[in-house]
């Protein structure tokens, strides 16, 4: 049983002064599922998301990450268990090239990012590594470019591209798609779906289009508890959910 | 008489002035002292009518050693620069004083104060000319002690220079039969003195004693005014000079009593002297100004005496003169390089008193420079033989 | 790449005749200041970080290179590696506390603590205080050879810058200098991507200040001299205003901003006075209105300009 | 025709530093009309409205509001004729309280939504009013964005993507607001990628591409321009 | 009891009160310069140079003008102000949209024209201005000793300080201000004058300090360097208090004054340097000031 789930929390709470932002939730993330969660504005899933990557403390309720209990370890450590967390706005670095933002990531683990005395030429064995990450997400054409000449839709590829060179285990996604247009929105759709063989993913989105398209398991949130979970065609029909967050529209 | 036969290093003489042309001293010495120097110049040329070129350069040592020596060593390297003069700030002063030994030339001291000159740190090639703590200490340290106000405390910069003139001045109040009852030290350049006077006024001291220097007398006589010391306490700024008198006007000063190396208004040599100073730099004299004129004057004599510009030549024929001129009367030189001449205990007019601008002082005594300066007995100099 | 090599085989051998024409002391005084320059770049251009108060390690190397020379007699050698190594240990104690806070409280707090060390120096009884620490022996490298000799002690500064400066272009050219580079590029992405920012930034503030305490030590040795001046913020003004003037970030640009300010100071101070306060300060204004890149980076640009209007 | 015309856009170019991101926009908004800018990311449409407030870098062409010629005016003189920006990246004063936040726009027009009709149109708001700015969900803020421009009187409202990060019951009821606003005479430029919610609301739907426009089409061209659609907008 | 720690309460209170008296200029400076800060994000290193300039003003328009205390108080800010709103109209306002740095190292240089000229102009020794002679004098409390020129630097610092503190946090246009300050564009996009409000916030920032500079002017030495060696202390003051609140700045400002002021009193070798100890140990414990806010 515990093997299955890579990510439990178990009757999580966070109060704000007496406000109760996310309220007993109990969530189980499959290993190597695509786990969405979603709940109309202000449920409390960013403060979810905060919580599991300790940016905030849960005032009550702990998280078990394969079993064991990280409740009480910082936000470098869950890091470095590969639970990797990615940012709402693009994140790259803007002035180097494609492919160096890549060797950014996959240098630490090599062990010598403090040696100030050795050339950067012994980065130049990441290189292969670095290219085959590209090529995961079709950017291996763009290696030599400068990120900041980037398309949108392609630097979010890139910061996807960066986050698989940490070799995460679980991903954890918010809004990936906010303020993509509909071709952008597809590409990102495809990349997560290919990225997240052997590894699992946690995302919050409000394009139910993405949500459909891609994910197992779905957890919808409203007013900081849950109010459903299942996948998409059975959650979408419930009558208490469309009218918290679907609306008729769908 | 040897006007012809000069052996002159460069074919001229060379004179340096190296002053505080930007900083806290820039007044005591800076431009006034190149004006000085140039006078002096000037009025050489015309009596003697030399054959040989005289040349001026002065540069700004910021108070810095580093700047002051560095540009001793530019100075006597590349310029071929025969004498240096001023050199204002102790530690510019000692710092010009090793260069100056190191590159066989002359330094005549007018600006610094501290007595290691003469000292531990005495040389050959260098002259202490116009002052120095010792003899600012013992004429207020003797007199005001006579006068029944008998118990001192001391407001003293934290620094070396302020070190030496509090403890010179200690020794000068003991040896009179007064007391010391504390000591505050302060900042260099502080910008508020109220709390180290609170201190001063608190200890019941007759006489508080200011071992600062510059703008930081001003500030501590100020405050001492505000807080209403000078009711109660005498406020003895161990150097304080006319530039200061003039900064703060009579009404806060009247009363004090220091010791001065010159005073314009002295005699008519000095008034004279003065005067023309006074239409070219709008000031009048400080000390280290009519001191600067004396050494360069007293300076470029023993050159056309000696018919050279080679320092040991000249450094003995200077240690044999005795000078005369406005600014010291039977003025010597000792063999630790010590000028001694006639120092004055001044004590600061009421403003009613004061018949005309700058007319800030009474004379309450000359001290002979036999008892104005360290005796020899008592030199640390290792050039001095015992 | 063969073209950057020979230019620095010709300007290494303009530096070995540069005593043959100019004032070796000078030029001495040039490439402490180079050096100083160059370490302070280390921060503002590769890290970004603004200190504010680099002269304290140029200060505090000063003094422990003339206390560990005059007193403790030290050959000259030693004295400069323990001055630089103190400066670098302060370096370390400052640049944990500076970097707590980023922009310009950074620059402020590395200013503000810069101070204290000067008011500690101001008080300290080894160091004179006001009067400094003056007749440093310059003593015999290794033994033998006479510093005391102006020509000497020229080929010995010069050997020290040019270590020095290696060591900081190989350092800009390291792992750890990409590091650097992505920090300053977006300091966030480079945490979530695990690295320890703060320990990075630390490192290069260390290494600097170690750089700049190289500088003071070599100072101190050429004028035989150390003094407050060394440590006060003017001094760290005069630092930036170098770096800024030449150019930040550029390699050379510090260079030549140490060669530009301080030849200019020691033609000016005895021409205008006090005014080189305010010279000072007006090539300050002009630089960061009109001429941000600095001379090295403008005339980069220019060269760019012009291969590109030729291609 | 132009008796009606509320804002038209000439030959408008516009830069950010060196780069040239506006080249020639030309439009026209009709009074009580609401028109929506398409584009793919990056196209200009937030330049756009931008530069009709003058927030941009250096900008040329021309720029006529009611009447007049902005083009040189001052941003707050502009926004004092009338006009209403929800800006994309929300732009809630983190410093404020949500309720501050929405009472701090001047007003720059009669006929402003009472506070209590926000609220009943927005209750996450009310709920939330003593909580700071930088504290509201993302969903939040964009409400607030967009409800504090509704108070302030303004006729010429410019929308940058509301229905962002917004469930999509609200996204729904957004739709309403704007319709409402339509009745009362506002006029809207709707700058959206969200192509489902936009083209119901608008009257005319302009393509955006490099800085220029492309492509016009009225609402009741929409079915015969799939094909064009399609092409610029992938949907 | 007549004594505090072996000090005679006379004394000690004498030095609680001067304390006070140096923490309004602290106040009054770091207020000025967080009101900048806020508005331009710039960090006003000209700040000393101007409360210099405040005195200097107030100087000369006695010396070459007959103008007295009064009319100084009055004028000498407004005329810094006026040098603030060139400052601000001339260069500043290029600055604003490149790294924050830029506009510190302008003041920075600012600072060393202003200061380079004043000392040209008038020399280091200081220039001499008495206490107007409604505060001639001193108040004997028993247990202290008051001059009264002192006791209205407090007063009125206080006075200046509350009613900066009022206008920025208490009305409408403080609230234009501080949302001025966050997002000064989208602030401009809603119709509210920004570029006019930065010109003269800048314009009140340095006037504080011209203020300030008028009432140091007959406490203490007007001299061309009294304001840099002021700057840096209070530069330590504003990191203590955080930037955040202007609250923060007076208080932090005050509270600084009157601990340096008991240093002198039990420990005086350390009162140059308690002020960044004090920083150092913030720091350490709170890295964003007693009253910022973390990031
Ligand atoms: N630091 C905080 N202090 C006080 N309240 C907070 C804080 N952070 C979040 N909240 C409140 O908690 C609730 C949940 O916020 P959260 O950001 O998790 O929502 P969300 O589900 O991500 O919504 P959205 O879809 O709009 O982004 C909101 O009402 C918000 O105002
Ligand atoms: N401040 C800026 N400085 C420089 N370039 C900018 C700036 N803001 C936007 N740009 C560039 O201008 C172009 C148009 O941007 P704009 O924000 O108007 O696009 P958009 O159509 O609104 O797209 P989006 O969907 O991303 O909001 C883009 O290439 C963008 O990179
Ligand atoms: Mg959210
Ligand atoms: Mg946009």
């Amino acid at each position: 049983m515990a093997e299955d789930y890579i990510l439990e929390t178990r009757n999580l709470v966070k109060e704000f002064k007496g406000f109760i932002a996310v309220n007993d939730v109990s969530l189980k993330v499959r290993r190597g599922h695509i786990h969405a969660l979603i709940g109309p504005n202000g449920a409390g899933k960013t403060t979810v998301f905060n919580l599991l990557t300790k940016f905030l403390g849960p005032t009550r309720g702990s998280i078990h990450y394969n079993g064991e209990d990280i409740t009480p370890e910082h936000s470098a450590q869950i890091a470095r268990r590969g639970i990797v967390r990615s940012f709402q706005i693009s994140a790259v670095f803007p002035h180097l090239t494609v492919l160096e933002n890549v060797r950014i990531a996959l240098q630490r683990k090599l062990g010598i990012s403090f040696h100030f005395w050795r050339s950067d030429r012994s980065l130049e064995a990441l290189n292969g590594r670095a290219m085959e990450l590209l090529a995961q997400v079709g950017l291996e054409s763009f290696a030599g470019m400068v990120a900041v000449e980037l398309p949108y839709g392609r630097k979010r590829a890139l910061e996807i591209a960066t986050t698989l060179a940490l070799e995460p285990e679980l991903m954890l996604l918010d809004e990936p798609t906010q303020g993509m247009g509909h071709e952008d929105v597809d590409l990102v759709r495809d990349l997560i779906k290919k990225v997240s063989a052997n590894r699992t993913v946690l995302m919050v989105e409000h394009n139910m289009g993405v949500v459909a398209g891609i994910s197992d398991t779905i957890t919808v949130l409203a007013r900081g508890a849950v109010l459903a979970e299942g996948p998409y065609a059975e959650v979408s029909k419930n009558p208490a959910v469309i009218e918290a967050y679907m609306g008729t529209a769908h | 008489a040897q006007k012809g036969a000069a052996k002159l290093s460069g074919d001229m003489v060379k004179i340096g002035v190296l002053t505080d042309m930007s900083g806290v001293y820039s007044d005591l010495g800076g431009q006034g002292s190149v004006t000085a120097a140039q006078m002096a110049i000037d009025d050489f040329k015309a009596q003697a009518k030399p054959s040989w070129k005289i040349e001026l350069v002065y540069a700004d040592h910021q108070n810095k050693a580093d700047v002051g020596s560095n540009k001793a060593r530019e100075w006597y390297d590349t310029q071929g620069v025969d004498m240096i003069t001023d050199a204002l700030n102790s530690a510019v002063a000692l710092a010009v004083s090793k260069v100056t030994l190191e590159k066989k030339r002359i330094l005549l001291d007018t600006g610094a104060a501290s007595t290691r000159l003469t000292n531990e740190d005495c040389s050959p090639n260098t002259v202490h000319y116009v002052y120095d703590t010792y003899a600012l200490a013992n004429g207020p340290g003797k007199a005001v002690t006579k006068q029944g106000k008998d118990s001192w405390y001391f407001l003293t910069a934290d620094y070396a220079f302020g070190h030496s003139l509090e403890k010179d001045t200690m020794d000068a109040v003991k040896a009179n039969g007064g007391k010391v009852i504390g000591a505050v030290r302060h900042p260099l350049n502080a910008s508020d003195f109220s709390s180290f006077l609170l201190q001063a006024q608190a200890s019941k001291a007759k006489v508080v004693g200011l071992a600062n220097a510059g703008g930081d007398t001003i500030n501590s006589i100020k405050a001492a005014n505000e807080f209403g010391l000078t009711k109660t306490q005498t406020i003895v700024g161990l150097l304080t000079t006319i530039i200061d008198i003039h900064a703060l006007g009579l009404p806060t000063t009247q009363g004090m009593m220091f010791t001065e190396g010159f005073y314009w208004n002295l005699n008519n040599e000095t008034r004279e002297w003065s005067r023309k100073f006074f239409g070219k730099h709008k000031k009048m004299p400080s000390m280290l100004h009519a001191g600067t004129y004396s050494a360069v004057m007293t300076y470029l004599k023993a050159v056309q005496a000696t018919g050279t510009d080679e320092a040991d030549a000249v450094m003995k024929h200077l240690k044999a003169t005795t000078i005369n001129d406005m600014f010291a009367k039977g003025g010597k030189i000792r063999e630790d390089g010590r000028m001694v001449h006639d120092m004055y205990l001044v004590e600061v007019k009421k403003p009613a008193e004061s018949k005309e601008p700058w007319d800030y002082y009474n004379i309450k005594a000359v001290i002979p420079g036999s008892e104005a300066f360290q005796p020899m007995s008592l030199s640390r100099c290792p050039l001095v033989k015992k | 790449m063969n073209r950057q090599l020979i230019g620095y085989g010709i300007l290494l051998a303009l530096m070995l005749a540069a005593p043959a024409v100019l004032y070796p002391v000078l030029v001495m005084k040039i490439l402490c200041f180079a050096l100083f320059a160059c370490a302070f770049n280390l921060l503002i251009g590769f890290t970004g970080l603004l200190s504010f108060g680099h002269a304290v390690f140029l200060g505090t190397a000063g003094y422990v290179a003339g206390h560990s020379i005059k007193v403790w007699g030290f050959p000259p050698e030693l004295g400069l590696i323990a001055a630089a190594l103190a400066a670098a240990a302060l370096g370390w104690v400052i640049g944990s506390l500076a970097i707590r806070r980023s922009g310009i409280y950074f620059a402020m707090i590395t200013l503000a603590l810069a101070q204290m060390m000067y008011f500690f120096f101001l008080q300290a009884p080894f160091t004179g205080g006001e009067d400094g620490l003056q007749d440093v022996p310059r003593g015999k490298l290794l033994g033998f050879i006479d510093l005391a000799d102006d020509y000497n002690l020229y080929y010995f500064v010069l050997a020290v810058f040019v270590f020095a400066f290696w060591l900081i272009h190989r350092t800009i050219h390291s792992p750890f200098g990409q590091v650097l580079k992505a920090i300053r590029e977006n300091e966030a992405r480079a945490i979530s991507l695990g690295y320890d920012v703060a320990k990075y930034k630390l490192l290069a503030f260390v290494l600097s200040a170690g750089l700049a305490g190289l500088a003071g030590a070599t100072k101190t040795l050429v004028f035989r001299f150390a003094t407050l001046t060394d440590a006060h913020w003017h001094t760290s003004g005069e630092v930036v205003l170098m770096t800024l003037l030449g150019g930040m970030g550029t390699v050379f640009g510090p260079v030549v901003g140490a060669a530009t300010i301080v030849t200019l100071q020691n033609e000016l101070a005895d021409k205008v006075g006090s005014l080189v306060t305010v010279i000072m300060g007006a090539i300050f204004v002009v630089c960061v209105l009109a001429f941000r890149r600095g001379i090295v980076g403008e005339l980069g640009a220019l060269y760019k300009k012009m291969l590109g209007g030729k291609g | 025709m132009t008796a009606a015309e509320y804002l038209r856009v000439t030959d408008l170019h516009a830069f950010y530093g060196e780069s040239h991101i506006l080249h020639g926009m030309d439009f026209r908004v009709n009074s009580g009309e609401c028109v929506t800018l398409l584009g793919r990311n990056g196209a200009g449409r937030t330049t756009t409205l931008k530069a009709i407030l003058g927030l941009t870098g250096r900008r040329t062409g021309s720029v006529m509001l009611n009447g007049r010629e902005v083009i040189g005016w001052p941003t707050h003189r502009i926004a004092h004729l009338g006009v209403g920006y929800c800006p994309e990246e929300r732009g809630i004063y983190a410093s404020l309280s949500t309720e501050e936040n929405l009472m701090l726009p001047p007003q720059v027009g009669s006929g402003g939504m009472p506070v209590e009709e926000i609220y009943r149109m927005f209750p996450n708001l009310e709920e939330r009013r003593q909580s700071q700015g930088s504290r509201l969900s993302g969903g939040e803020q964009q409400m607030l964005a967009m409800a504090r421009i509704l108070r302030t009187g303004a006729r010429l409202l410019l929308l940058d993507e509301i229905s962002e990060g917004l469930a999509p019951v609200i996204v729904q009821k957004l739709g309403e607001v704007i319709r409402s606003l339509k009745e009362k005479g506002f006029t809207v430029i709707l700058v959206e990628q969200n192509f489902h919610f936009a083209a119901p609301l608008a009257d005319r739907l302009y393509i955006v591409e490099h800085g220029r426009i492309v492509a016009e089409i009225g609402r009741d061209e929409l079915e015969q321009k799939q094909a064009l659609l399609h092409e610029y907008l992938g949907v | 009891m007549t004594e505090i720690f072996g000090i005679p309460i006379q004394a000690f209170m004498g030095q609680l009160m001067l304390g006070l008296v140096n923490g309004s200029f602290y106040a009054m400076l770091s207020l000025g310069l967080a009101v900048i800060f806020g508005m331009l994000n710039i960090i006003n290193f000209a700040h000393g140079a101007l409360y210099m300039a405040g005195a200097m003003l107030a100087w000369m328009g006695l010396n070459y003008f007959g103008i007295g205390y009064w009319w100084s108080l009055l004028l000498a800010p407004l005329g810094v102000g006026v040098i603030g709103i060139f400052i601000e109209r001339s260069m500043l306002q290029w600055l604003y949209k490149l790294d924050h740095l830029y506009g510190l190292l302008l003041t920075f240089g600012l600072a060393l024209i202003l200061e380079g000229l004043f000392r040209d102009l008038y020399g280091v020794s200081g220039l001499p201005y008495s206490i107007p002679e409604e505060f001639a004098g001193a108040y004997n409390l028993g247990f202290m000793f008051l001059p009264k020129y002192r006791a209205w630097v407090i007063l009125a610092s206080l006075l200046v300080c509350f009613a900066t503190w009022f206008v920025i946090e208490k009305t409408r246009l403080g609230a234009y201000l501080r949302a001025a300050t966050e997002n000064p564009k989208l602030t401009q996009a809603f119709g509210i004058n920004v570029p006019l409000m930065v010109m003269l916030t800048y314009g009140f920032g340095v006037a504080l300090a011209g203020f300030a500079g008028v009432l140091a002017a007959p406490a203490m030495q007007i001299s061309p360097l009294m304001g840099s060696n002021l700057i840096i202390v209070v530069f330590a003051v504003v990191v203590i208090g955080g930037m955040g609140s202007i609250l923060g700045s007076i208080v932090t400002g005050l509270g600084l004054g009157v601990i340096e002021g008991l240093t002198k009193v039990f420990y005086p070798e350390a009162s140059s340097t308690v002020v960044f100890i004090i920083m150092a140990i913030v720091l350490l414990v709170r890295p964003a000031g007693l009253f910022g806010r973390e990031k």
